[in-house]
Formats: C-alpha cells, structure tokens, sequence
C-alpha cells in the first residue's frame, strides 16, 4: 500500500501551512513503509487541531476528550493487545490536562505509540499559552509585557524521566526524519514518545518554520551518542535554545504491560468469548 | 405474634475481629436453615473508631436492618457506651471485664455479663483472639449451637495454629461464661438444622462483581474509593480464574477513558467508584454516550456531600448520576434493591449496554454494598448474554460502505469493532454524522449542520422507548390493593418490605411501589400503580427527595407524605412503620 | 407597521475579517443613535470554515437574532452558497468578483452585485483587506453614511499604514461600486445622528468580566475553552490596571480548586468555563459547598452533548450545573437573558457567594457570550458589595472559642480568613461539627454523629429562603394579563421580547415569564405569574425541557405547549412568532 | 512557642505505631523552631491518613479534596502571598491524582513548602498500591502471585526534573533530621519537596521501620555532595534498594511565581480593598 491509502475522504481545515501537514503526510507514508493492517490499527487523538488527524487517516480511529488519549489508548491495548496503538495529541492536550496520564502511562510501559505535535501553543482555542510554550511568550492568556512566567516543558526530559521506553524528537518540518522517527516509534516494543516540533501559522509567531530551520540539528551528528545511555539523554536532551537536538534519544528494552499480565499470555480479552462463565465456584466460596 | 427474630450486636474498636465474629455466627446459623443479616458499620478510621456488627438472625425471612439486639457484646468501652441503650428489655450485655459499666447504666431489665473477652499475649494477637472468646461467650449466653460455630471457626482459619488457638480461646470461654453465669442469659429462640441446599451469605458487592463475572466483563479498571473498592477488589481476586484484566488507574479519569478504550475495542468492562469517583468521570460519561461506547459503572453511595462520611450511608446521588455530563443523552441507571437484585441486574446492565450502546450505571449504597445476607444459589440458566447490533465481518462486507452512526428506527446503529475487516470508522465526542465525521463547518458538511446536530440528539432519545420496553423498571411488593402505598427505591426496599409485614400485624394494609430503574423512568408502569394508591408514603435516604421529584417531573405526581432520612444511618422497618402508623392516623 | 430593522449578513471563511466589518458597521450605528446586534457564527476550525457576522440595525429596539438580511456580502463561494437563500425579497447580494453564482440561484426579487472584494497582493494580506472592501460596498450599495464607516475604521486601526491602507481600499470600493451599480441597491432606512450620549456595543463576555471587575474580583483561574475563555482573557488583558492576577491552569480540575484556595483566603475569585470543563469541576463544586468558600463560575453552555459544537449554541446545560457534585447543598444558579443582567448578575453573583457562603454559578451560553447589542454605560452607584458575615479581628475577640461552621438560623456561619488574630480554623471536605472537625468515628463526636450529619445538611439549604428573598428570582416582561404567557430563560429573553412585539401587532397579547434564577428555584413568584396564565408556552435550547422539568418537579405546573430546538442556532423572533400563531390557533 | 504549641485539641486516629505520629511530631517540632505565627500559616491537605495530619495541628488548615492539594495551595498563596503555605499528603495523593498537578507546581515554583508522607500504600483506603510501592508489591488491588508490575515513582527524582527548587527525602523514624528538613524547606523561597519515608504497620509490611532503618543513611555522609549540581542529584537520587539516601538533594535559587507578577509587587491580592473598582474606562473601550 502506499502512502494515499491511508487517508479519508475528508478535506482538511488546517491553516495552510500548519505544520500537522507534515505530520499527517508523515503518518501515511510510515504506514506504508511499515505496511500496516489498517483494521488491526486503532489511531487514539485527543481534542484540538492536532487531534483533528483523526479526521483526515482511515484506519480505526476514536478520537476521544481533551486530554484523555492515554488511558483511552491503554484500554484499547489491553482488550486487544494485538492491536498496533498509534496516538496523537497536541502539547496541551498531553502536557496539561493529560500531565498526569502520561507520567502514568510511561511508567506502566504499554506497546503504545505516542506522538506529540508540540506547537507550544493551545491552536484550536485560539492561541493560549501551553505548557510547552517558551518563557516570556506573548500569548492571549499571557499578555505582553510579561509573557508566560511557567517554565516550559521539555517533553523529551520529561519522557525520560518518567520512565518511557523510546523518546525521540522530530520535526514536522523534515519528511524524511519524521517518517523515520515514527516508523522506528512504532516498531518499537513498548511505550515510544516522539515530541513532533510542529509550527503553528496561526498563533506561534515565534516557534516558526525559520526559527526551527536554524535551530534543528541531527542527534546522529553528534559523535558517539548512545541512545542507550539514560544519563546521557537527560543531559542532551536538555539542549533547547540556539541549538535543538532531534533524533532517537533514548531506546530501552523493558518488559511490556502486556507481556506481564499472565491472563493475556494466549489470547486477548477481546478474543475471549463473551458468556459462558461458570460463577459456581464464586457461589460456594460464600456458602 | 412470635419472636421474629433474634439480633446480635458485637461492637469494639477496629482490630478485634467484631465484624469476623459477626459473620462467623450469621454463617453457622445460614448453614443451618437460619436467614441472616450482617450489618458492619464502622468508621473511615483505620484504629481506634467504634466497629459494630450487627447479626439478625430469623427462620424466616430478613430483609433488612434493624438495631435492637438481644444480646450486647462489647469488646472495649466505647462499644459499651453507643450500644448499651440499644439493648432490648430482658436482653443481656456482656463486656470486656476491662469495661467500667458506671458511668453507663444499662436500661432496665437488661443483664451485665463481664467477661474477659480481650485476650492476653501480644497486644495484635490478644485483640485479634477477642473475636473467638465473644463468640463463646455468645454461645454460652444464648445456648447458641457451639458446635455450628465451631465448625465456623475451622471453616474460616486455614493455618492450623491460628485455628486451634481459636477453638481454644471459644472453649476456654464458653465453660468459664457458663460456669459463672447460672441463671443469666438470653435464649436463641430457633431450632438449628442442617441447610438442605447451600446457600450463601453475601454482600452487594459480592453480588455485582458475580453478576459482572456472569456476563462476560473481562475488564476492570478503577482507583480505590469507598464503598465502592470491594468490587474491584473481588475482580481482582479472581482475575486469573475468570481471564479478567483489571487495572488500577491513577484516577478515576483514566479509569473510565480505559473502560471506553475496552469498550470500544469490543471488550465487556466494568468501572466502580463513589460520588468523589463519580464527579471525576463525568465528563467521559458524555463521551461514552455520544461515541456511543457501551459502559458500565457501579456508583456505590456513601454519605456526602464531597469527601462527607465515606463509611456511611446514604442515597443523595441519583441526580448527580442522572445528570452528571454535559448536553442530552440517553443513560440507564438501575439501582438494585437486594443482593439478589444486584446480580440480576448487574447482568442485564452489561447487556443493555451493549445493546443500546449508552452508559448503564447501577447505583447502590455503602449499606446495601457492605450488608450480607442469605442468598439461595443463583441460577443462571436462563441469563442470556445479548450483544445486540455488533456486527460480523460478514455482514460488514455486504453492507459497504459501513456507516459507525447509521441512522435507524430505534436508535441503535451496528457496530464493528478494530480487528474487524469492514469496519473501520471514527468514533468520536464531537457531534457527527452518520459516518462519525465530525460535522461542525467543514464542507462537507456544513450545509446542514442544524439537521446533522438534532439528528444526533433524537437518535440518542429514541433508544429510550426500547430500553423502557424490556427492563423491570418497577416491581410492586404486597397486595395490588392496599390503604398505603409505600414508594422507595434502592437499599430502602429491605426495611419497606419488613415494614409492610409488620405493619400488617398491626393492621394497616400497605404495598410497596419499587422503582427499580430511574433511567430511562418508567412513568407509565410506576402511574399504574399509583393511580390506584389511596394513599401514599414516599421514602428515600437524602433531604431533597431526589426520586420524589424524578417522579413529579416526570408524572406530576406528588406522594401524601414524605419520609426522607439523611443522617447516615440505613432505614429500619421499626422506623417506617412508626412513620406508617403517623400518616394513617392523620 | 414600518420597517424595524436593516439586517446586514456578511460571509467568508476565516481570515476575511467579516468579522471585524460587520462590528465597525455596527459601531458606526451605534454611534448615531441606532440600536444594533451582532451575531457571530463560526465553526470549531481555525481556517477554511464559513464565518457570518449578522448585524441588524434599528431605530428602536433590538434584542436578537434573526436571520432575514437586506443586504448580503459575500467574499467566497461557501458563503454566497450558504446564505443567499436567506436574503429578503427586494434584498441585494454582493459577492465577489470569483464566486460562481450560477449553481446556486438567488431567491426571486434579489439583486446580485459582483465586486472585487478579495484584494490582489499578499495572499494573507488580500484576505484581511477583504474587509474594508466589504465595508465599501455595503455603504455604496445602502447609502449608509460612508464617514461614519471611516470614522469607525479610523477608531479600529491604530497602526497609520495599516489605517491608509484600509481606508483607500473602503474608498476604493465605494466608488467603483458606486461607478458600476447606477440603481441597484437597497437603502438603509434610518438615520443616524450623533449619539447623544455614549453607548456600548459589549458581549455578554465583556459584561460578565466587567460585573467580575466591579465585584472586586481580584483573582482568575481557568483553561481555554469555547465559549468561556473570552471572560479570562478580558481578566488576564486587564490584569494589571485592575489589580487582579489571572492564572492559567493546567487544567479545569486545578482552576477551580485554585479559585477555592483563594476564596478560603478572603480573595473573590472568577472561574469560567464550559460544560466539558465544568464536568472536571463537579468535584470540587461540592467541596467548595461543604467547606462554605465562596465560589463564582461563569458556565457558557455551547453544543453538546460531549465535545459537541464548540462554537454552537444550546441551553442543554442546566440540569449538570443543578445536580452536579454528590450529595445535596444549597447553590446559586442565574441564568443572565442579556448582557444588562450578565453585568449585574455577575456582581450580585459576588455578594451571594460571600454573603451565603456558597457556589454561584453564571449560566450563560455561545449566542450570549459571543453576540454584541447596544448598552448604554451601566450605572454602578448603587452597586453596593457586601461580603455577609465576613468577621474581623475585633469580632473574634469578643467570641472566641470561634466557631467556623456554627449553627445559625440562616445557616450562615461568622467567616475568618487566614492571617486574622483568633479566626484559627480547620476547612474540611468532610462531613464535620460546628469547629470544622470531622465527625465520624472520632472519639469526641461518635455519639452523635447522626445528628452532626442532618445538621449539615440542613445548615446548607437553611439559606435557600434567604437567597430567595433577596434575589430577582423572575421577570414578568409585557402586560400582565395576556393571552399567552411565554416561559423562556436565559438567552432566549432576547428572542421572546421581540416575538412578544411581533405578535402584539398580529392581535395577540402574549406576555414573557423570564426565569432568571434557576437556583434556589423561585417557585412562589412562579407560580404567582402561572397561576394567572391563561395559556403558556416553554422556550428553551434543548431537547428535554430541561427548564420546564424543574419547574414541574417543583411546583407540578407543566405548560400547555413547548418550543424545544436543540439544532446549535440560537432562536428568532420569526420562529417564535411562527409557534405563537400554532400554539393559538389550536 | 514550643512543639505542644501547635497540636489541636483532638484524639489522632493513626494506628499505633504509624509513621504519621513521626511527620506530626516533626512538623510541630519545626514550626517552633521556625517560630511561625499561627494565624499567618496555612496548612493544606488532600485526603488520606497523612491528610488528617490537619485535623491534629492548630494554623489556619484546609482539608481538600483527595489529590488537590497543590491548586488550592497555589489559590491560597497568591491570594496571599505573605502567608506561610505548607501542603501535608500521602503518595497517592500526590502522585496518583495529584500528579498533573504536582509537575505544574513544580514548574511555577510557588514558596511552598510540600511534605509527601510516603507510606508507599494507600492507607486509608486500606491497603491498595500507590505509585510509589515497589514492583511486586502484593496488595488488595495487586494481588499475589504477582503483585505490582508498574515501575515505582521515585519522588526525588522526579521532583528534580520537573523543576522543583528544594528537593530533600527524609524520614519518619528519625525525628531530628526530618525536624530539620521540614524547617530548612519551610526557609526555601520557592517549591521545596520533601519525600518522607514514612512506615505504614497496618497495609505495608514491607517497607516496615526495620526495612528503612536498614537502609537509609544521610547525603551528608557522602564526601563533597553538592546540593546544587543538578545532575548529580538526579544521579544520587535514583539509588533506591539496599541503601536509600536521606537528606538535601539539591536547592536552587529561582524566581517565584509571586515574585514574577508585577500586580503583587506592593499588596497581597487579600489585602487590597474589595469593591470601588472604576470601570468607567472598560465602558469606554466599548463605545
Ligand atoms: C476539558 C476541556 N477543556 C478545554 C477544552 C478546549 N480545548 C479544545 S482544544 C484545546 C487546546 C488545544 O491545544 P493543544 O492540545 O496543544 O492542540 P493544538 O490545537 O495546539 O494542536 C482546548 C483547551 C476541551 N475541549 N475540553
Ligand atoms: C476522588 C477520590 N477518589 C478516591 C478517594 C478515596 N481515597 C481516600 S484516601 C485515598 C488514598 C489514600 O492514600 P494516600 O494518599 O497514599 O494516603 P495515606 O492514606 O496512605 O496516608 C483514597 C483513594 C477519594 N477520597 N476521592
Ligand atoms: S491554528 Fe495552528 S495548529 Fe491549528 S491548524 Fe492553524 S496553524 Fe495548525
Ligand atoms: S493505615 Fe497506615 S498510614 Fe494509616 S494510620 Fe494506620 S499505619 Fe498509619
Ligand atoms: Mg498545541
Ligand atoms: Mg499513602
């Protein structure tokens, strides 16, 4: 299949320009390319413009609330761990009301794919600050002179920190390395973050395409860079500023949820027949 | 009229065993063709509040709560103190020989028995022991069968040690309650003798995680909250026998989108939480709906409002349950009078869940959930799994293009579930046409937005006829005709039917109207019998008469009399006959 | 019966600034002497999808939506498709010069203009231009007075390129229009004068965020979301003048506990949000209840159910803000039918919270929020704040041992915030005694523990009667005798007063019962205007009569007809009007 | 004032033996040494049985709902910034409901000062696990054979990365160094993070005093710790098992959020006046 077949019906509403263009464009050819069963792929968005990609690919899709991707995704994996889990959301979707789920869900290490497209702006409401947005921007909920004052989230520490099994950073801006990077996330066994640096047209005046063009180099320029090396990744990944790294930083071989619950050992949930439960031994337990 | 029933009250800080004792008698008494009812209340302290249980046991049948023991056994002071005045005349008490009896007089008639009941040794041990010397003492006091406890007791500690130091302890107590005793005593006034079939003593929460294991549930997903932890707990339990997944969340947030991502892979889910929980899912409640993902919660209530009373009980949360989320749509919620009924209807939740696809919430009470009572085995031959409208990739390849949100008749559309070939779609909580595209402003669209939104509203309310169709959404208790007609619901049940008999002794002939279902509301059927009520008694466990009001704005009707009671303690028969007998008499 | 209004629609996706047109035209009225309304409409999208900017304009007064243009000006395909159907006979389409007009024809008796309203250049530029060249247009093709139109550019710009270039385009247009049309045409029929004195074109946003300054509130917290995140934007801009902090929270969950943080420290503080937002706060609604910290929280209700229709309108939410949170408390729910009452209610909203010590909800939604009338400056003389029984230091003094949550007849305990001498407190989610200290199982509060639990909640809806009496629970709008009496609450006010109007010069005498507030419900002046009907008629934006539920449940009056529209567009006066003539003619 | 200064007139309801007894000691202990004016300190609690630590102390306290502690903290602190604002929760609290919350506070660095009392369990509730106990952990929710499979929350070292400007671990068995923690986080302007050991008797046998006792030694018994080099706090704090490190892993000295808001420059929010606002000039905007 190619990379067409992987799209809807449906006419996108993204600005022209937005950089979930890429993203989208992206996501179909890494499809391709890992040659996907799209009826054994469940796409999981959450709400804002980056959600709307669910829109715009045909595999099954359930775009669900603001926020709520992963434990959403979570419940997909383990009724049906067969499944290829792919997510996307945006940076306030993830990193403010879903902070808590992913820290969760990294820790927890399900066979889950999450991509960040991190504009560092709220996009759909308009333009408020997010959690990612850099200190002093100048946003609808934090005017100018002052700009934000919260010290931004660096996705990719963060990630590392809480324990995901693969955490990378691409751009929306590159094709080719983006394609790569979500192929890479996805063949990945466990939970593999990649943070998308995504322009917003619209209102990220700041974050632009020009901005990152200058700023973006290759992890696997740097000599010697082990992804295998936690420490390493931390200290690398806390790069950002006239320099921002992208690449795989970190990739770790660890023991799915999945693969530790013995109940899901030679089926799935969802291949288990509904009924036929014998609840007799239940009933003399209490006698 | 004869003694209809024989109450034990145990009470002692948290510790020394008074509910384990409690249950290890009402199971010695079910064993042997004896009904009882255990009731545990206890504080949310881990030590050092005051833990009651209470034992009614009868030969016929029990229902419900009533707290009027014969017997008093007090481990510690405080259990003296609350309970002593509860006592009835002629009872006996008898109390840790530790416990100054003074300050607290017993009411007249009613025997002191001290007893060493706390044990000596280490302190943990010594505590735990108590539970077997209340129960020789019990023995001794009541000429309770020691023989059925004792099998009890071997029946409930399987390490050796543990259970000979027990039956030691019940021994050691029992001939030293019985020597000194002579005259003092309390006699159980029921013949004991072997159960012809087994029957089991269990408690609401038992009843809902069997009913959810009975219907295919394969997912769990919550975060502790009482009282609706036991459940969890159970699944848990049995997790691996039953090939059931269940996952801890970090809230109840991700608690409920799990259920959702279960349901919409196919999977049978159950979520349980309390009014706390339940405000926390909220808003996944509306995205279930309008995704139409089937889902099921078990909303147990505890007092409130807010963190309140998280032990207590009380039934101040059907409108949080009835309304909770954002704009309209449809949900069932259906709120078990009785163990029984939580099986039953616990199983029938989880179909129309799936059959309906909307949210299906069984809402019951920290009372009805903690109570044991005896239950015949459940038969299960006839409870029929139904999955409604989903769909075979069969059917799926010779009705392309497959539309998620097709409109029909009776508001349910066929469902594929991922690993479907045929079936792919998107399912979401925007408003969305037939196809789940999202239908706000985008060409395709937007034409005819208007059309597209009010579509999907009426599809969701015209399930609501069907679902009225096929559930028990009353149930009338007692005679089709009587001067009284009692209208409660939920864990209420219990003390109403208790209540109707006893009213009946007295001479006041009284029915009881059961509304089962709250949602969708049964008007029709609950008119039909309150069109032919000469006089009626509207009862409910909250200060607003939630159900009283569901009933008024759905037939304008208004019961005679009220008795709304929301002081955290579960209904009596005692208290709503004394409530009966005031209504008639005006 | 003369011409009441000019209605002006102008369409084009985002980017076009039809937006920003249709307000400066409005300003310019506004300014000379005329009444205006402007309604917005636009889709959850950034780019692409169809925006309309409505304004109507008149002499007299105007108090809604109606869909009925005079002139259209459409800058692309989808807004010349989507709206020409709409225009009135005699009317006049303006498009530009690219729109294809023969797919869609025009209704009999409507003039199309073409005119080049998308300018050459910068693709982004020549779209944001596009509104001046509307501007030009409309004042060609209507004679409205162009100067007034510059004056208003002049005012928006303050950027003197941006200015020029906007006003030569305007002037542009104006003449090549005027140049080409010769007769076509379609008159603006009022005429404008200066304004006498100065007058508002404000949202309900703006006048809820105004009400909020006026109040004293001096803290925000909230998260973005439609069609609430207008008022916390208004705050965070005027944050600094007006002393007050806006923090953006990381969610809806920590926004209002941060408001109750502040309330507990003495700080009015503003919440606003909408129903997906407001779900995440139920929890804490009834910890700010049972805690008794004052709480202020604008719900603008948008398309539901779910995510819904962000950018839609529907009056849906009401029974989540009534039930939301378990257990049962008082609160406060307004329902503001204008931007005078978002202005007014909003402050008296203030004084409720710290006067009862409760959660007071501003139940607005999309069409009010977002849609701008003519409001002449409010007078706040009279506004008086009053903070109830907030203590001080003296006070305390002279009381001690201070008691938080004393028993008092209205239910109202004495309030010390943190920093005063001898005002010492615990707050506590917990069901708790008079001292804040929780009840259950606690040595010191065991015994009576059931009469601790009634007694609060019975000290919660002791203040219902007192809110009651000071609160305009409804307005009687009309004569007060008529023939229909219509029910509306809420946005829907602005609609039915003008129906009321229409139908009085089709013979019908109709009067308007605007229930303002939904909490505590003000069922005796209900009834007191119901009782007197002689046939009524429910209005509301939603499917289930959400209104009329509760005022049935409260009072057992169900109306003899309903208007329910549930389609995401707000009502018309022509639409109501039509329902009139059904509803009497039966 | 002395420790018995700050205890409230009721009966605590802790087990015997629960480490809470220690933290309650403590923090009455601390706030004599720090001589805090009552009536100028709020204590904020969640819910659990570290929470009822409020019921026992005699400040300005506010028992909140289960896991929003720090919001409410962050209304009560810029509502009046001059107040003394020290947050009392267990580990589900805080890290279980409460984490999206807990890394955004961290960000905004508030003077506040938090104490996580670490039973590893939920307690109250009667034994479940938390986010914090250990893998394997057998509970009432995660029950043997297999116990907990998800990877525990280190608090330290998550407090470290998500920008926390005080990060120390004490202990509830020793009562002068969590003594002296708890005062030198309360003199810490900006977030300060205690993680407290603290032994649960009733729900976790595991992590029992003897268990900690066996294991905890003090950060500075190691030779040159820094507690301002970041990296090796990070570094240091993951240790967890057969020696668990106590002590101050790292301060910083940072703008506060209170300090970065030019509206609270010269007035608490609390004490300017309510009322007499003049909104002549927002009419006019609108005219
Ligand atoms: C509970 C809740 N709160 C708020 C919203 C409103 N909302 C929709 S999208 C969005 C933010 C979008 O930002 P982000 O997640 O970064 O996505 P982007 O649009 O930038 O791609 C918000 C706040 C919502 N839908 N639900
Ligand atoms: C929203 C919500 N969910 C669940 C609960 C029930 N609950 C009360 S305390 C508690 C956990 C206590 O654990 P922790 O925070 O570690 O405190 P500990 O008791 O161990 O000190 C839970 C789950 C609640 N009160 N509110
Ligand atoms: S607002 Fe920003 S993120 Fe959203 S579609 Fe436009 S450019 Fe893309
Ligand atoms: S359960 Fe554990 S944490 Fe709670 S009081 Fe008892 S010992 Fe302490
Ligand atoms: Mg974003
Ligand atoms: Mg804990």
């Amino acid at each position: 299949m190619s990379a067409k077949d992987f799209a809807s019906a449906y006419t996108s509403t993204w600005c022209p320009g937005c950089g979930n263009y890429g993203i989208l464009n992206a996501l179909k050819k890494a499809c391709a390319v890992l040659d996907l069963d799209l009826e054994q792929t469940v796409q999981v968005t959450g709400i804002g413009c980056a959600a709307k990609i669910a829109q715009y690919t045909n595999m099954y899709r359930i775009e669900t609330l603001h926020g709520r991707t992963m434990p959403v995704a979570t419940g997909v994996k383990l009724a049906n761990h067969h499944l290829t889990v792919i997510v996307d959301g945006g940076d306030g979707d993830g990193m403010g009301l879903g902070m808590g789920h992913f820290v969760h869900t990294a820790r927890r290490n399900l066979d889950i794919s999450y991509f960040i497209h991190n504009n560092q702006v709220y996009g759909l409401t308009k333009g408020q600050t997010s959690p990612t947005s850099e200190l002093g921007a100048v946003t609808k909920f934090s005017p100018a002179p002052l700009g934000n004052v919260e010290r931004p989230i660096n996705i990719v520490r963060l990630a590392l920190s809480v324990g995901a099994t693969f955490v990378a950073r691409s751009y929306a801006g590159d094709l080719t390395h983006l394609t790569e990077t979500m192929v890479a996330a996805v063949r990945h066994k466990g939970f593999s973050v990649v943070d998308i640096l995504q322009p917003c047209v619209s209102f990220n005046k700041l974050n632009s395409y020009e901005w990152y063009q200058k700023r973006v180099y290759k992890l696997d320029t740097l000599d010697g860079y082990d992804s295998s090396n936690l420490s390493q990744a931390l200290q690398i990944g806390a790069e950002w500023g006239e320099r921002i790294p992208i690449g795989l930083f970190y990739q770790e071989k660890r023991m799915t949820l999945e693969e530790s619950i013995p109940q899901l050992k030679d089926k799935t949930l969802a291949e288990r027949p509904v009924g036929g439960a014998d609840i007799t031994a239940l009933m003399q337990e209490l006698a | 009229m004869g003694k209809r029933d024989f109450v034990v009250l145990f009470g002692g800080e948290a510790g020394y065993g008074v509910m384990s004792a409690g249950m290890m008698i009402a199971k010695a008494a079910v064993r042997n063709s004896m009904q009882a009812v255990v009731v545990n209340e206890y504080p949310s302290l881990i030590k050092g509040g005051l833990n009651n249980c209470l034992v009614r046991i009868s030969d016929s049948p029990l229902t419900s709560f009533e707290e009027t023991p014969d017997i008093l056994g007090a481990v510690s002071q405080q259990a003296y103190e609350l309970n002593v005045a509860k006592v009835r005349p002629g009872g006996v008490v008898f109390h840790d020989v530790g416990v100054k009896t003074d300050k607290v007089l017993p009411p007249a008639g009613v025997t002191l028995v001290p007893v060493q009941l706390v044990q000596t040794g280490s302190a943990d041990m010594a505590k735990v022991m108590a539970n077997s010397a209340v129960m020789g003492a019990f023995c001794a006091l009541t000429d309770f069968s020691a023989e059925a406890v004792k099998a009890a007791i071997t029946g409930e500690f399987a390490n050796p040690v543990v259970q000979t130091k027990n039956l030691e302890i019940f021994e050691h107590t029992w001939q030293t309650v019985k020597a000194a005793q002579g005259a003092a005593g309390v006699k159980f006034p029921f013949a004991l003798q072997p159960s012809p079939s087994p029957r089991m003593l269990l408690t609401g929460t038992d009843a809902v995680a069997m009913g959810a294991l009975q219907a295919g549930c394969r997912f769990a997903a919550g975060y502790p909250m009482t009282p609706a932890t036991g459940v969890l707990v159970y699944l848990a339990d049995h997790a691996v026998e039953y090939g059931v997944v269940f996952k801890q969340a970090e809230d109840e947030i991700a608690a409920v989108n799990m259920l959702i991502g279960a349901g919409f892979a196919g999977v049978r889910a159950l979520g349980a939480t309390s009014g706390g929980g339940f405000s926390l899912m909220t808003e996944a409640v509306g995205f279930a709906a309008i995704a139409e993902v089937p889902l099921v919660i078990l909303m147990a209530q505890r007092g409130g409002p807010s963190t309140g009373l998280p032990t207590r009980t009380m039934q101040a949360d059907l409108n949080q349950v009835l309304y909770a989320s954002q704009g309209e749509f449809a949900r069932v919620i259906v709120a078990p009078g009785d163990v029984e009924e939580c099986f039953t209807e616990t199983f029938r939740a989880f179909n129309l869940a799936e059959k309906y696809q909307v949210p299906c919430f069984i809402l019951t009470d920290k009372y009805l959930a903690d109570s044991s009572v005896t239950q015949p085995f459940f038969d299960t031959k006839e409870m029929k799994i139904e999955r409604g409208k989903l769909v075979d990739e069969a059917w799926l390849a010779s009705h392309a293009p497959y539309l998620r949100y097709r409109l029909t008749e009776d508001g349910v559309s066929e469902r594929a579930i991922p690993g479907q070939v045929g079936g792919r779609h998107v399912a979401t909580s925007y408003t969305h046409g037939e196809d789940g595209f999202y239908s706000s402003g985008h060409k395709e669209y937007a034409a005819n937005e208007q059309e597209i939104t009010a579509a999907g509203i009426d599809k969701s309310f015209a399930k609501l006829p069907h679902i009225l169709a096929e559930v028990p959404g009353i149930k009338l208790h007692g005679p089709a005709q009587a001067d009284l007609t009692l209208i409660a619901w939920g864990s209420t049940k219990g003390a109403a039917l208790e209540a109707m008999e006893l009213a009946k002794e007295k001479g006041i002939s009284v029915n009881l109207l059961q509304i089962l279902y709250a949602a969708p509301f049964p008007a029709a059927s609950v008119m039909e019998v309150l069109t032919k009520a000469k006089r009626t008694l509207l009862i409910e466990g909250n200060h607003t008469a939630q159900m009283g009001v569901l009933l008024r704005a759905n037939t304008g009707f208004a019961a005679d009399a009220q008795y709304l009671k929301y002081d955290s303690k579960p209904f009596t028969p005692s208290g709503i006959v004394r409530k009966i007998q005031e209504v008639m008499s005006k």
